[in-house]
């Protein structure tokens, strides 16, 4: 009792700790309910705000569709098919993640605005001129949803996938033996148990959007995101920044809380593991299924990967800088470092609530995963206060007692960094790592503790093991975003440290795109190793444990 | 000094009692079982044991050290205690000797390799060493799942329907083999079992439990022969009760016929009572004058069992070798041969219906027999 | 000996010089790039503790936010001071301007006669429906000019001016100054507003689309009897609690030295804002024009009412 | 016309063969059910007429119908097979009336509330429509998957071990409904059972498999009276092979004595045979000159069960009401009773170990007792 105590109070410290940022916000919409300055938002309100939401609900509904099609679609066609290139594509469907959503942005404006090649020719062909013609606008709450749905489903594609690997042969044949054919089964078995990873995968995804800043903006689409900034940059109003984006924070937890509640309590996780043989596809099923699976790689990865290829040609005296192979040192050490700090706190506290689903420690871990909705800039910000008034009281109590300045030791320093990423990053190991709990049996659990075995040896003797693709989603996800994360980096990051993020953010910034050619490459590149790499052990390990034929990427 | 105590257990899963102020008590290396209706409590009971389940009122102990109260719960892994799980819950990442040996923590190496060696020996899977559980067939599964319980040599071992989905000749050979294991290294068990041969082949004690009540702790020849209460003479054996009335003479008055019986001499004289008849108190008898018409046969191997209405409507299970076939519809003598008689108060007589609420235990000890040899 | 150095300057614009100074002085710079309003941010929170001795930013309205947050400490050296004109300075020394960047009107040369163009008020004019190309109201370059014609013409005419603009507009504000520019030469629009740095960009890139587009267009400088094309600029200050004064001092007076704003206008086509420093040869191509002399303050001052007035015409 | 037909059907998982040229026939209506050892390949069986496994060698037609070839195997949806898995197969995600009336995909709403209501009195757990599975105990999960299979109205269901978490008593009523229900709605059904007493009850034919053959297919009379196979008597009811030889006068020379049988009138002198003692054969007589050493005793609730071992070395079984306790070690007399005689060809005799090989079948008609009635 006494141990479960102390384990209870580490786990509710650790998540208050890490939603230290978010609790700065909550404090700023408290002080607007307790009567702070509300003239900022009420000018807002009465001119932009219903705008914010219209865009943010569309691109949101409009994400959501697209990362699930797609994401769903090719988890399954993967998993539960084999088709010509199934191998390669299913490790492969993983790379549109490692492309910045900006890049793809920026490549396919570049090709399909109306100064583009595209349009260009199509004008020399026919003789158009301008008007003459009806032709998508890139730079549209349609574009932007469509370039988010394709940077953003692999959250769906990884995490779906594992529990379609790891779903039950038996569930399956009931459904086949109560009448339904392989496709019902699908819709009406395979999905539904699916939930909590569709959801999750979803989850992500959106919370990326609503966060998200470069490709909104790029695109000219107006959400809460750019309000947040523009209410903080343009009317230099950070305590109304700040209002907003708790305002957001809101809508997020109802929308994550109807969601919990809707699933009630019913529960995922099946009696025997058997996994099921797979759907030798042939004709135009197998060609159809090609297709449906390359068509996301093409546009999500393939074109823009070009796109950045040709650039850095351009820019290849680059590749020699040794300045540059810093920069991407930093970044791969970074996403390393963080992703595996990440990753072990999401296990600590996912792994805390299932053992002791106490509302407190229920509530407080949730509160923790909420980081990843919020723009990463205001992240930054409300950490920034939070260290820097520790670091002023570090520094005051120093100064009294030993008459010595230590400076910040806490903020601009890469503990910083990987403050901010855990904040902002845990949500997405915490999730995945969830999704992937939930399909273990509470009696696996049980039969181990019987056996002896300390809760923290069932996570090392049971959990990991079974949870190895969770857990290698959860490194790969977050290793990726961490890679891919500017605004915080930005703001927190030390004298003279910057990332492959930065340098590429900044050449596109000043709209130098070949410039941001060779570091957006190389943060693929980087990103696209540990992928690789990671579906290589995954499928070692996978084939001893559960003895699948296949090859088995790095969701399995 | 007892090995496992539990006293006056409560649990409720909300509003849901479902283990109502058990209590029993086992010894050192004593086997215990229980016995009790689908959906009755019995999984429960042992979570909580296990240490899975917290309890509501009262106390679990082991070695008379408390090891669940109300508000206390010592963790599972720090009670010593094994577990077959009624859903096996195998490991799906481990092989067959790695499962087994799970548990084997302080063990080295040769000893795990010999210890396995061992048991798939004893439950008849010897060379399963290296299948995956989903290569197992469901009572191979479940058999590993009792080795994997065995192989650390618990002090206390809780099994859940351990021989469930084993063949009838197998799991008499199991029982026999683990009930010899247990014995031999000092094992203390509690079985739940729906096999009520096996339970009185293993048990030193048994106990039929009911919506959440234990109705009797007792010997299994005791819960046979001495069911303290109307509902465990009905789920022990397949049992008949009647209504009758013990007259001042000491015989009853019943719709066998007049009934002696030693153990009535304690009855006052005039009380109504209701009765238990088994098949195997009944005998078919061609002269006799108590006459019944066959409603169903069953072929039960050895024997047929008949369901015989009597005149009087009242129906009567009895046995009878299966080469001579009775058809149904045929008339039949019958005559009760009571080796023992099972008396209870008569106001306690309905039997509850299937899902009706626990009735209260209300035994009538007083008119139990005190000698049961006829 | 080192001096810390916050920057809204990207790193590719300022590092070189940053090493020209190290290696004639032996002073280190330590940089820290990022957004303005994020760097003062931190800052501001860092408070005393601060390792910062300069901060530099891109625009005026970010200088203005800092000098009013108090982060800045007066500028002592006489040299920095005297080689910059007056209304380039902060208030109370605070700050002092780097370079200038023009943010004038562009035009298509085969559609548009120049002779039918006199200044920023055009941009709203019935005449050019649907045929102006500007981007988002988000950017604080039209924030300044906003906030500029706001001073000059006060905020009912600004605001009047912004709601034309927006009912003129040929597409969406999207997209970055270069886009509108391409969209001009496209055909799309004929009246785009950019800032010149990004024309001269256009017209010396190795993009040879870029190339041609930027020959189709002319540059209009706007309200040349009034108060002139506005400008913006990027400044300087000494942080308050700066541990490294002098070298700081230092790397302002080296910043403002013609050697290093030569090359600024060279690199990055903005005008110096010390006076007699020779322009390169793509400014000196544009010509001569008349620079509003406004304070920068009030383009600090004006901005948020500038971005309350935009989202009031429904600029997005 | 028969609804299903296996023809020779062989299944390997790789080089194992589980299933070896197994046939069997099933009339429309008829149940069928299938007993054998863990792992013989029962579960293996049925998931080939349900179409998850595919055929080496053989066919099995529904309704005159080929499904499953060597290669072709129709999918299992378009089969109309329902069944119930060994594991139940519960969906997790979904209620109790969702998962019951999950495969009445035509059926209207009214239509699958009616019928879930039916089947969750039916299965004893009225007003559970809203629990989830890991809301249920074992056996109200197995009871579920029961009524989730019969829900649809399949015409042919097979039936995986459905009653083998239940104790006793609601096994035998729900085996009685279950077999009633098939019966009015016409279902053929295909049981698999490790209760005999079960097969016996619910079967209209049954069979024994034993390391992936099936030994005999017959009415369930017939398996325990006139096993075809030593391995069918030995699995069938409580067997002791015994050797003996038939002297020229068509009488028996045995360990228990000289025995008489009608039936061995047919076989020709001097022929060593083994012959089948069940523990109803014998009975225990005082008086008899037939004696042995208890060697062990199990409660069996009416009797207990005794090992005898004969001064021979010989062990027999036996059974003795339970009120008359023998000691273990005691002296017993013995008498042979036999009703049917059993006997096989003694150079079969030899019962295979618990693993070895399958053997082969060789059954020795020739032998066969013709007349059973003593
Ligand atoms: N995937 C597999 N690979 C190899 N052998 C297997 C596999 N699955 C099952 N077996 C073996 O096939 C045999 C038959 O299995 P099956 O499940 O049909 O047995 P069963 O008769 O249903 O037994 P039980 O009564 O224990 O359920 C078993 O010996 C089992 O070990
Ligand atoms: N999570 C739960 N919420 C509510 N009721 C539950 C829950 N889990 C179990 N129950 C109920 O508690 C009762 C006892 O369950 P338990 O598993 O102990 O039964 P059991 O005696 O082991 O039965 P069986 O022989 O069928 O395994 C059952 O009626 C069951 O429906
Ligand atoms: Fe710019
Ligand atoms: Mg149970
Ligand atoms: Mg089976």
């Amino acid at each position: 009792m006494g141990f479960n105590l102390w384990r209870q109070f580490t786990l509710v410290l650790t998540a208050v700790v890490i939603g230290v940022p978010l609790l700065v916000i909550c404090w700023s919409v408290l002080q607007l309910l307790g009567g702070g300055d509300t003239s900022t938002l009420t000018h807002l309100w009465a001119t932009v705000v219903p705008e914010y939401i219209r865009n943010s609900v569309l691109l949101l509904l409009g994400v959501a569709a697209g990362v699930i099609s797609i994401g769903v679609s090719t988890a399954w066609l993967t998993t539960a098919c084999r088709f010509p290139g199934q191998r390669f594509l299913s490790w492969a469907l993983l790379l549109p993640l490692a492309m910045p959503a900006y890049i793809t942005a920026y490549t396919y404006t570049g090709m399909l605005d109306f100064a583009g090649p595209v349009q260009s020719t199509l004008r020399d062909w026919f003789g158009w001129g301008y008007g003459d013609y009806w032709f998508p606008q890139v730079r549209s709450l349609s574009g932007a949803i469509l370039v988010l749905s394709l940077v953003l489903f692999p959250y769906v594609y990884l995490i779906t996938r594992a529990t379609f690997i790891q779903q039950s042969a038996t569930t399956l044949e009931a459904g086949r033996s109560l009448g339904l054919n392989p496709w019902q089964c699908f819709l009406r078995l395979a999905l539904p148990l699916a939930r909590p990873a569709i959801v999750t995968g979803t989850t992500l995804a959106l919370m990326e959007t609503l966060a998200d800043y470069g490709t909104v903006q790029y695109f000219g689409v107006t959400t809460f995101t750019t309000g947040i900034f523009r209410t903080w940059y343009g009317l230099g109003d950070l305590q109304g920044a700040l209002q907003l984006a708790g305002m957001l924070l809101v809508a997020v937890i109802l929308l994550i809380f109807i969601e919990r509640w809707s699933r009630s309590q019913a529960r995922y996780d099946q009696r025997s593991n058997r996994p099921a043989p797979p759907f030798q596809l042939t004709g135009w099923k197998a060609i159809a299924a090609s297709i449906a699976c390359w068509l996301p790689l093409v546009f999500g990865f393939l074109l823009p990967a070009l796109q950045l290829a040709s650039w850095s040609l351009e820019r290849r005296e680059v590749w020699a800088d040794s300045a540059f192979w810093q920069l991407t040192f930093n970044s791969f050490g970074l996403a390393v470092l963080a992703a595996v700090l990440v990753v072990i706190m999401a296990l600590w506290l996912a792994y805390g609530r299932r053992q002791l689903p106490t509302r407190i420690v229920r509530t407080s871990v949730a509160f923790a995963g909420l980081g990843y909705a919020i723009p990463g800039l205001v992240i930054a910000v409300g950490l920034m206060v939070f260290l820097t008034t520790l670091d002023h009281g570090i520094i005051a109590l120093s100064k009294a007692w030993f008459d010595y300045n230590p400076g910040l030791l806490l903020s601009g320093t890469l503990f910083a960094l990987l403050f901010a990423y855990s904040v902002r990053f845990l949500s997405v190991s915490l999730q995945t790592i969830n999704a992937g709990l939930g399909e273990i049996r509470p009696s696996m659990d049980e039969a181990a503790r019987i056996q002896g075995y300390s809760p923290l040896q069932v996570l090392r003797k049971i959990h990991l093991p079974l949870l190895r693709p969770s857990v290698l989603t959860a490194l790969i996800l977050v290793g990726v975003d961490v890679l891919k994360e500017l605004p915080a980096t930005l703001v927190l990051r030390p004298f003279d440290f910057n990332t492959l993020a930065v340098r590429a953010y900044e050449m596109a910034g000043d709209e130098r795109l070949p410039d941001a050619g060779p570091p957006a490459l190389m943060m693929v590149l980087v990103g696209l190793i540990p992928v690789i790499l990671l579906s290589r052990a995954m499928l070692k390990s996978q084939q001893s444990a559960l003895k699948e034929q296949e090859f088995v990427p790095v969701t399995a | 000094m007892s090995r496992l105590q539990l006293d006056k257990i409560h649990i409720s899963f909300g509003a849901a009692h479902i283990v109502n102020g058990v209590s029993l008590q086992l010894e050192q290396g004593e086997i215990g079982c229980l016995l009790g209706p689908s959906g009755c409590g019995k999984t429960t009971l042992l979570r909580a044991i296990a240490g899975f389940q917290s309890l509501q009122v009262g106390s679990i102990s082991i070695d008379n050290n408390t090891v669940s109260e109300s508000n206390k719960t010592v963790p599972p892994e720090q009670r010593g205690v094994g577990m077959v799980f009624q859903d096996f819950a195998l490991f799906p990442h481990l092989n067959v000797a790695d499962n087994i040996s799970f548990g084997m923590r302080k063990a080295s190496s040769t000893e795990r390799r010999k210890r396995v060696d061992e048991l798939l020996d004893r439950i008849g899977l010897p060379g399963y060493h290296k299948r995956f559980p989903h290569e197992l067939s469901g009572g191979q599964q479940q058999r590993i799942a009792l080795a994997r319980a065995l192989a650390p040599k618990p002090g206390l071992l809780l099994l859940d329907e351990p021989f469930s989905s084993l063949d009838a000749e197998l799991r008499e050979r199991l029982a026999v083999e683990v009930r010899e294991l247990l014995k031999n290294e000092g094992i203390t068990a509690l079985l739940v079992t729906h096999d009520q041969q096996e339970a009185f082949a293993m048990a030193d004690k048994a106990g039929v439990m009911y919506q959440g009540e234990l109705l009797q702790w007792d010997t299994p020849y005791q819960l046979y022969h001495q069911p303290r209460h109307q509902l465990v003479a009905d789920f022990i054996g397949h049992g008949v009760l009647l209504q009758g009335t013990v007259n001042t003479q000491g015989s009853l008055a019943s719709p066998l016929g007049m009934l002696e019986h030693p153990s009535l001499m304690q009855v006052a004289g005039g009380t109504p009572v209701s009765f238990l008849v088994r098949p195997d108190d009944i005998v078919p008898d061609p002269e006799s004058r108590l006459r019944g018409k066959i409603k169903a046969r069953g072929f039960r191997g050895a024997h047929n069992l008949y369901t015989v209405q009597l005149s009087s409507g009242i129906e009567l299970l009895t046995l009878s070798p299966s080469h001579e076939v009775l058809d149904v519809g045929a008339d039949i003598g019958l005559r009760a041969e009571f080796d023992h008689l099972v008396v209870f108060a008569a106001d306690h007589c309905e039997l509850p219906g299937f899902h009706e609420q626990a009735p209260t235990v209300q035994p009538l000890p007083s008119v139990l027999p005190k000698s049961q040899s006829a | 000996a080192t001096v810390n150095l916050y920057s809204a300057r990207k790193e590719a614009l300022i590092k070189p010089v940053l090493e020209k100074f190290t290696a004639e002085t032996g002073i280190e710079v330590r940089l820290l790039t990022g957004g303005g309003d994020a760097l003062l941010a931190r800052l501001q929170n860092e408070a005393a503790n601060t390792p910062a001795d300069l901060f530099l930013t891109v625009d005026a309205g970010n200088l203005h936010r800092a000098a009013e947050a108090g982060v800045f400490q007066p500028l002592t050296s006489a040299a920095a001071l005297a080689a910059v004109p007056d209304h380039l300075h902060g208030t109370d020394n605070l700050w002092v301007g780097l370079s200038l960047r023009a943010r004038p009107i562009f035009y298509a040369a085969d559609r548009v006669d120049p002779s039918q163009l006199s200044g920023y008020e055009d941009l709203a004019k019935p005449q050019w429906n649907n045929k102006v190309c500007i981007r988002s109201s988000d950017n604080i370059y039209n924030q300044s000019l906003t906030a500029a014609l706001i001073e000059h013409w006060g905020e009912e005419k600004t605001e009047a001016w912004a709601k034309g603009l927006v009912a003129n507009l040929a597409k969406p504000p999207v997209g970055g100054d270069r886009d509108q520019l391409k969209a001009a030469a496209a055909g799309v629009c004929d009246l785009a507003v950019a800032n010149t740095y990004y024309f001269g960009l256009m017209q010396t890139g190795d993009d040879a689309e870029q190339r041609e587009a930027a020959s189709k267009l002319k540059i209009f400088w706007p309200n040349k009897d009034e108060f002139g094309t506005h400008v913006n600029v990027s400044g300087i200050g000494l942080t308050k609690h700066a541990k490294n004064k002098a070298e700081a001092e230092q790397l302002i007076e080296f910043l403002l030295s013609a050697e290093s704003q030569a090359w600024y206008a060279a690199t990055n086509n903005e005008y110096p804002a010390v006076e007699g420093v020779e322009w390169s040869e793509t400014l000196q191509a544009w010509g001569e024009f008349k620079a509003d002399d406004l304070s920068m303050t009030f383009l600090g001052e004006n901005n948020a009412a500038a971005v309350k007035l935009m989202n009031r015409a429904g600029w997005r």
